[in-house]
């Protein structure tokens, strides 16, 4: 061997020792101080960013209060790029290097779905903040004792359906007088389960589904989708959107589509919308968890105040819930005295807290979404909210917010089309 | 040893067509064990066309090949080369990334998928064919690092480990040194007393006369001659083609007495491809309005030179235009100060059209100056007025020619290096071209430096001449003297 | 063997394998997870290092390979079959798609293989996502059965697969078939002309390729309990595969273990700095391209003349 | 009716589909670049406009103006800092740059990809409308911008031909993407013609970026998936063929369009990739492309 192999040789083994020892550290000690709570999320979509500054300002409100059974919490964030493969490795990582003691993570179903086997198999207590598909809570109530630390801190989406139909009723069929919709939803696994029950209740609601379009998810032009939805003529478009949202925005304002849009439209209930959309958003109705002004308990409006102190903006509603959701985590904690999982996951199933959307409480153990958010009127249901002139209106329920709705000029309401 | 009666290659009425041109028409030939068939023919004569097509490379339009009785016209490489058909490339093709040995062990390998284990028997004919071809020494070596001659070694060893029946192998000493070209001719001799048929293809006759049984001549695309190699360059045919008929020389008047400084200044200029010499101390002048033909074969240097001038290698040495150094300038500013080079590849704008190609020639001239050298240069050479529309790929060959002198005339340079200029072109257009240089001479202050393998073009439009083999300059003078002197021995 | 002895390579690689052989005494479950992801990459790497540097082909899908292998065994196994059958007969999907991929696409030249490669990615996924109601669309298809929940043992696995493929892949590299391939690779006309059917080599070396990959994909597959697209067959995968062996030495087979460690683990270990950490791993692997050619093994291992 | 709104529906996005693909097809035909950072060029342009006419006012034509600037850039720092030295290295043998260059342009687009996520997240952004409103075209209802689109994506494609066609320096391009060693010899320094063509590159990306995000919006992880579609319309047209791009844009986008409007908006790609894999293993060198 040659002085110059050898010394080439002995850096490769450096390189390889150098990286292995670099990862190579002792079990850490089992420290009790303080308590970690992992966040996965993206930080470059606006709906992740808002559940990380809404887990950190749950966290600085809990501290300030003393922690949890004396011990300070500590977040601990990781970036899934809305990725199931990155996401199943910051858990991992998560539970077993930084050992937190709970998780709150992403707004996707499909990356929620891919932590789910891992919550099961690492028993860690793990919440989602907006991730909505059935499946969740499918696989909680079927095989509880698996995946009993499994826990959906929003509403599933049949439930989420449920409350399109209600509010449908009150401000499509009895204000605007309207009587057939479309349904405009993306390919994605939330919207299967939401469509399903939409095509059940919006009939029952009054309004007769004339036309059923879903697209790719990376579908960029609109035009084809809203051509066909215009051919049947519906009175409202109720979309199920998450995924694209300004760019089905943009298209309806540009191309003038003269029918009104409610429903879902996940990048709608953010704040900065109006401004990604150049204002195209100017009556795109949409659910969301709050809008700035609507007191639904009351810490909303502090908490909100305390968002834009903080981030300088209203949060999107993925900020109420990742809030809630950690404050779930830490008093479950609180009442079960420890960190134990099963323990945490029994507290967490007796949750009966004041939040910031509303009054908390999960479905049980026979309920068909197990472990889910309870929905109702003395629970949660969300609102619904226009966006109008550059503000995140509230519409509904009706009873706190009674505002009126207001169009931009190229969408036609039945009684309009009636007038020409 | 065995005097085979099967003949071991034998090609009849074989004809390849690329588009509309023919590579090769109706050519027969036949080699048997023990023979040696040299195919000559100057370049773009289709020589190399005909091996390729029998080693499958090109399939052929008509024709049957046979290899000892069974025809393999058409069939795919690997598998012709299974018959027991061995190729060496011109330009040596080794796995640059493995060793010398590896290179010989791969010729020794069947086309197996399951033989994983190089077996024994392998390494040890690999090294027994290395020593017999003189590369004992250098086993453990990469082909980038090995000198020239050993690279053409180890084609040789290659061809050797195939064990073949007919082995084509294609210029075979270019670039060697005399001394090394005994030793390859030694190596060529042992197939032949293997019994082996051997098919040199080379562009000249005398390089392969001592070494081949037969001789065919081709000449584009046809054949012309055929016999023992006397009998071949005593052939007017041949000598056409290679002389050009009798060589005659245009007397000019002298220059103007005391030319002063030359234009072009070349001193011990040295380039190296790789390992190969391509150009030796190399040194040569070119006076304002001279006319200097460099001639030498195909292979002694010519372009290597041309293109040092023009910047386009690296070189070692010292060119001087006009007294200043030209190192360490690109060869698009070398262009612009006035040395224009006509390569021999012609290198036109194929899908331009012949006006466009011009004005992209003329481009740095003043409108009405461009116009004037482009009415000038239409008038020198007709037919390309005819063809100003046309898209310069669908040009003949000549016109192509004439299109690429004219380009490079639109630059209006101080200095026209014209490479080749008759490559593969027919005697009647040579007399159109030779007349336009003729034209040129008289008419401009323009000067040339000409660079031929036909010495019969040069001689005509040269004021001296210098002449390459072997990447040296092995005689310089002017051209009466070059006719008495070295006329009757170039072929 | 004095090329072997002179090179640093066994000794380097006699101490890796044992360092990863001791890997799990002293990593926590964490770290043995992501080693356990990377080698799995690593394998994607080497099958797709076969193919370049050896073969000279330029496969842009070696994701076609992967989601064959990890979608087959998938959909098998959700059938009912035992996980062992379903890994072998994800790969043996993986050989026939490869296949009839390589068989007719071979016959272009040039850059265009590595086209019809890179299309017949968009159209699997493509596919998948149409047939999402078999394949779970682009959440990924859960599978019944997982390898184990252990992550010791799941590193065994992986480990050891990892040395098998390792193995048999660089000892078909120093074969006398790597030796025809690498001929096949430099120099197309020259091989045929010594005697070689450059086609049968080329489809064999994507078999191999295939089988490889497919049986990563399968075995990771199981491993996660998932095949998900966004790991498997998008067209990042392709990219991390071929910045990791362009990174760790195009050519030597191994090196494409180091890139996929190197990948893997320090964007992990960058994890910290957030979001950033994929932008200052893709910069430090141009970094090397642009001045490193070589990658990290082709500069340990370059051959030197002459002492 | 159908047919109609078909037909003009196809044409305004085919026409920004040719405009993305032409300089990616120029590219490739001077220069013999394939570069993968294509998509994230025409982000990176995209995302600026957006970001100055938003945010400080710029108007939507202050922004597009400032975008196309942010594209030219861009392509510089593309030139400059991956291929350049890529084809200076003495490491990297020739006959292997073709893959540097492929891998080097793709961590830069990577690179590119997360940084702009990093400072503006993966929102898709619009940018204003340069018109507002819309006319009738027989029953159908059109944008304004759409059309604008249309003719502006026409005329800056005719602009190139015309300066390809009609001035010195474009002949010169010409001439490098037929034969760059006989330019050389006729005195033109190549490095400068590739400058220019670099230049022309950035201003085609950052334009057809700028024109993408008022018309269906832009984000960062667009990237992939821009430089996805320009490199199948220009392989389906022939590498190095502008005409060739064109002709495969307007068969690209309204295959897509029948799709959507005939068969299912989520089918969308489909058509297309087939149309491609037959092209390529019948006509490997594309519909106009030369061997």
């Amino acid at each position: 061997m040659t002085i110059g192999a050898t010394w080439r040789g002995a850096a490769a083994i450096l390189f390889g020792l150098v990286a292995l020892a670099g990862v190579a550290r002792p079990a850490a000690a089992e420290d009790k101080t303080p308590i970690k709570i992992g966040i996965i999320a993206e930080e470059s979509a606006l709906l992740g960013k808002s559940i990380i500054d809404g887990a950190r300002l749950a966290v600085a409100d809990i501290n300030a209060k003393g922690g949890v059974n004396g011990h300070q919490l500590e977040l601990v964030v990781y970036d899934d790029h809305s990725s199931a493969a990155d996401a199943v490795r910051a858990y991992q990582r998560a539970v077993q290097e930084d050992h937190v003691s709970g998780v709150v993570s992403t707004f996707i179903s499909e990356v929620y779905l891919a932590l789910e086997p891992w919550a099961a198999r690492l028993k860690m207590p793990t919440i989602t903040a907006a991730a909505a598909s059935n499946l969740i809570t499918k696989q909680v109530h079927d095989d509880y004792d698996k995946f009993k630390y499994v826990f959906e801190g929003w509403l599933p989406a049949p439930i989420i359906a449920q409350a399109v139909c209600d509010s449908s009723r009150d401000l499509f069929v009895d204000m605007l007088h309207m009587k057939t919709a479309a349904m405009m939803s993306e390919d994605a696994d939330w919207t299967t389960p939401l469509d399903a029950a939409q095509a059940d209740c919006l009939p029952k609601a009054g309004l007769q589904v004339v036309d059923h379009e879903r697209f790719n998810p990376d579908t960029t032009d609109f035009t084809p989708i809203f051509s066909k939805i215009e051919a049947a003529q519906p009175d409202v478009i109720i979309t199920g959107i998450a995924h694209v949202g300004v760019q089905p925005t943009v298209q309806w304002h540009d191309q003038h589509v003269p029918i009104p849009m409610g429903g879902n439209s996940g990048q709608a209930t953010n704040p900065e919308f109006w401004k990604t959309t150049n204002g195209a958003a100017g009556g795109v109705i949409t659910q969301t968890g709050t809008v700035p002004g609507v007191a639904l308990t009351p810490m909303t409006l502090s908490v909100a105040d305390e968002f834009v102190k903080a981030t300088g903006k209203f949060p999107a509603f993925t900020g109420f819930t990742s809030y809630d959701d950690v404050r779930v985590l830490a008093e479950a904690m609180q009442r079960a005295g420890s960190t134990d999982p099963d323990k945490v996951v029994a507290e967490m199933e007796k949750t009966d807290m004041v939040g910031t959307l509303g009054h908390y409480g999960f479905y049980g153990r026979g309920d068909t979404y197990t472990h889910a958010m309870r929905y109702g009127p003395k629970d949660v249901t969300g609102v619904f909210m226009q966006w109008q002139d550059g503000n995140q209106v509230c519409i509904w329920p009706r009873d706190k917010c009674p505002n009126p709705m207001k169009f931009p000029d190229f969408v036609k309401t039945p009684e309009q089309r009636a007038a020409n | 040893m065995i005097e085979t009666a099967l003949p071991l290659l034998e090609v009849t009425g074989l004809t390849k067509r690329f588009g509309g041109l023919v590579a090769a028409k109706d050519i027969d030939l036949t080699i048997r064990g023990g023979e040696i068939l040299g195919l000559i023919g100057p370049n773009g004569s289709g020589k190399s066309t005909v091996m390729r097509v029998i080693m499958g490379i090109e399939r052929p339009n008509a024709g049957t090949i046979r290899i000892a009785g069974t025809d393999i016209a058409g069939w795919p490489t690997h598998r012709i080369a299974r018959m027991g058909v061995g190729i060496v490339f011109q330009h040596s093709r080794p796995l640059n990334r493995q060793t010398v040995l590896e290179n010989i062990k791969l010729a020794l390998l069947p086309d197996s998928l399951f033989r994983l284990a190089v077996q024994p028997h392998v390494e040890e004919r690999a090294r027994a064919i290395a020593e017999r071809v003189g590369l004992g020494a250098v086993l453990g070596r990469r082909p980038p690092t090995l000198p020239f001659a050993d690279l053409r070694r180890l084609e040789m060893a290659k061809a050797l480990a195939r064990d073949p029946k007919v082995v084509l192998i294609d210029e075979p000493f270019a670039g060697l040194t005399a001394g090394e070209t005994a030793i390859f001719s030694e190596l060529i001799d042992e197939f032949r007393r293997e019994g082996r048929a051997v098919l040199l293809v080379d562009h000249n006759v005398k390089s392969v006369a001592r070494l081949v049984d037969r001789i065919l001549a081709m000449y584009l695309g046809e054949r012309v001659a055929e016999g023992s190699a006397e009998e071949v360059m005593r052939d007017p045919t041949v000598r056409r083609v290679y002389l050009g008929g009798e060589i005659e020389t245009h007397a000019r008047p002298e220059l103007d007495a005391a030319p002063g400084e030359p234009l072009l200044d070349i001193r011990d200029v040295d380039v190296l491809y790789g390992k190969a010499q391509a150009l030796q101390k190399v040194s040569l002048h070119v006076r304002a309005g001279e006319f200097v033909s460099v001639v030498g074969l195909n292979g002694a240097g010519k372009t290597t030179l041309f293109n040092a001038i023009s910047g386009l290698v690296p070189y070692g040495g010292d060119i001087r235009w006009r007294g200043t150094a030209l190192a360490g300038r690109s060869a698009a500013a070398i262009a612009r100060g006035g040395i224009v080079q006509c390569p021999e590849t012609r290198e036109l704008f194929g899908d331009l059209t012949v006006q466009e190609n011009l004005d992209l020639g003329g481009q740095r001239l003043a409108p009405d100056q461009q116009e004037r050298q482009r009415e000038w240069l239409l008038g020198l050479f007709p037919i390309l007025r005819e063809r100003a529309k046309q898209r310069a790929r669908t040009l003949s060959g000549g016109e192509q020619q004439m299109l690429a002198i004219a380009r490079s005339l639109m630059m209006r340079p101080k200095l026209l290096i014209l490479d080749e200029p008759t490559l593969g072109l027919a005697p009647v257009i040579l007399e159109q071209l030779s007349n336009a240089l003729t034209q040129l001479r008289e008419t401009t202050d323009v000067t040339v430096l000409l660079g031929e393998q036909n010495v019969t073009f040069a001689l005509p439009h040269a004021d001296r001449i210098y002449m390459l083999e072997h990447s040296r300059i092995v005689w310089e003078g002017n051209a009466m003297r070059f006719a008495a002197e070295m006329g009757a021995g170039y072929l | 063997m004095p090329g072997m002895l002179r090179s640093p390579l066994p000794l380097v690689l006699l101490v890796l394998v044992l360092a990863g052989g001791a890997a799990p005494l002293w990593l926590d479950a964490y770290y043995l997870g992501i080693f356990t992801v990377a080698y799995y990459f690593g394998v994607f790497a080497m099958s797709w290092d076969l193919l370049f540097g050896f073969a000279g082909e330029v496969n842009f899908g070696p994701t076609f390979l992967i989601g064959l292998g990890a979608y087959g065994a998938g959909l098998l196994n959700n059938g009912g079959w035992p996980m062992p059958l379903c890994i072998v007969g994800g790969a043996v999907i993986s050989v026939i798609g490869g296949v009839a991929l390589a068989v007719p696409a071979l016959r272009l030249r040039g850059p265009y293989f590595g086209l019809v490669t890179l299309v017949a990615v968009l159209l699997l996924l493509d596919f998948i996502v149409i047939f999402a109601a078999q394949t779970g669309g682009e959440i990924g298809m859960m599978v019944p059965d997982v390898l184990s929940i252990s992550a010791v043992v799941n590193y065994w696995y992986a480990f050891g697969f990892l040395v098998i493929a390792g193995v048999i892949l660089f000892g078909l590299s120093r074969s006398a078939l790597g030796l025809i391939l690498q001929a096949t690779g430099q120099d197309r006309v020259e091989a045929q002309a010594l005697g070689f059917n450059v086609t049968k080599h080329k489809v064999a070396a994507f078999a191999v390729s295939a089988l490889f990959s497919g049986l990563a994909g399968a075995m990771l597959t199981f491993y996660q309990g998932t095949a998900s697209v966004d790991q498997m067959v998008d067209l990042s995968i392709a990219v991390q595969i071929i910045i990791a062996v362009m990174f760790g030495g195009r050519r030597t087979i191994l090196g494409g273990v180091l890139g996929s460690i190197f990948l893997v683990l320090f964007d992990e270990l960058l994890r910290p700095i957030g979001q950033l950490n994929t932008f200052v791993v893709s910069g430090v692997a141009l970094l090397v391209i642009l001045f490193w050619p070589d990658g990290v093994l082709g500069y340990v291992l370059r051959p030197r003349e002459g002492r | 009716m159908l047919a109609l709104q078909i037909l003009i529906d196809g044409f305004a996005i085919s026409a920004l589909y040719g405009l993305g693909a032409v300089g990616f097809t120029l590219m490739f035909g001077v220069c013999g670049v394939l570069n993968l950072a294509h998509g994230g060029i025409m982000v990176i342009a995209a995302l600026a406009g957006w970001w100055v006419a938003a945010d400080y006012g710029a108007g939507p034509y202050g922004g597009a103006a400032i975008g196309v600037g942010v594209g030219v850039v861009a392509s510089f720092v593309t030139y400059y800092a991956v291929i350049r030295p890529i084809q200076r290295s003495r490491a990297i043998p020739a006959v292997e740059q073709e893959i540097f260059i492929l891998t080097g342009t793709l961590l830069w687009g990577i690179m590119l990809q997360v940084g702009l996520d990093y400072l503006f997240s993966n929102n898709p952004v619009t940018m204003q409308p340069l018109l507002t409103g819309v006319v009738r075209i027989a029953e159908v209802r059109v944008p304004q911008n759409e059309i604008l689109i249309a003719v502006l994506c026409w005329s800056v494609i005719g602009l190139l031909s015309l300066l390809v066609n009609r001035t010195r320096i474009g002949k010169q391009i010409l001439a490098a993407s037929i034969n760059p060693r006989a330019l050389t010899l006729l005195g033109f320094e190549l490095s400068n013609i590739y400058l220019v063509v670099w230049t022309i590159y950035g201003v085609l990306a950052g334009l057809a970026g700028v024109l993408l995000a008022s018309f269906l919006g832009a984000s960062a992880d667009n990237a992939g998936a821009l430089t996805a579609s320009a490199f199948t319309i220009v392989i389906l047209g022939g590498l190095g063929s502008v005409p060739g791009s064109l002709i495969a844009a307007y068969i690209v986008g309204y295959a897509e369009t029948l799709t959507a409007y005939l068969i299912a908006p989520t089918l969308r790609p489909i058509p297309a990739l087939i149309i491609l894999v037959i092209v390529i293993y019948l006509r490997p060198q594309g519909l106009l492309g030369r061997r």
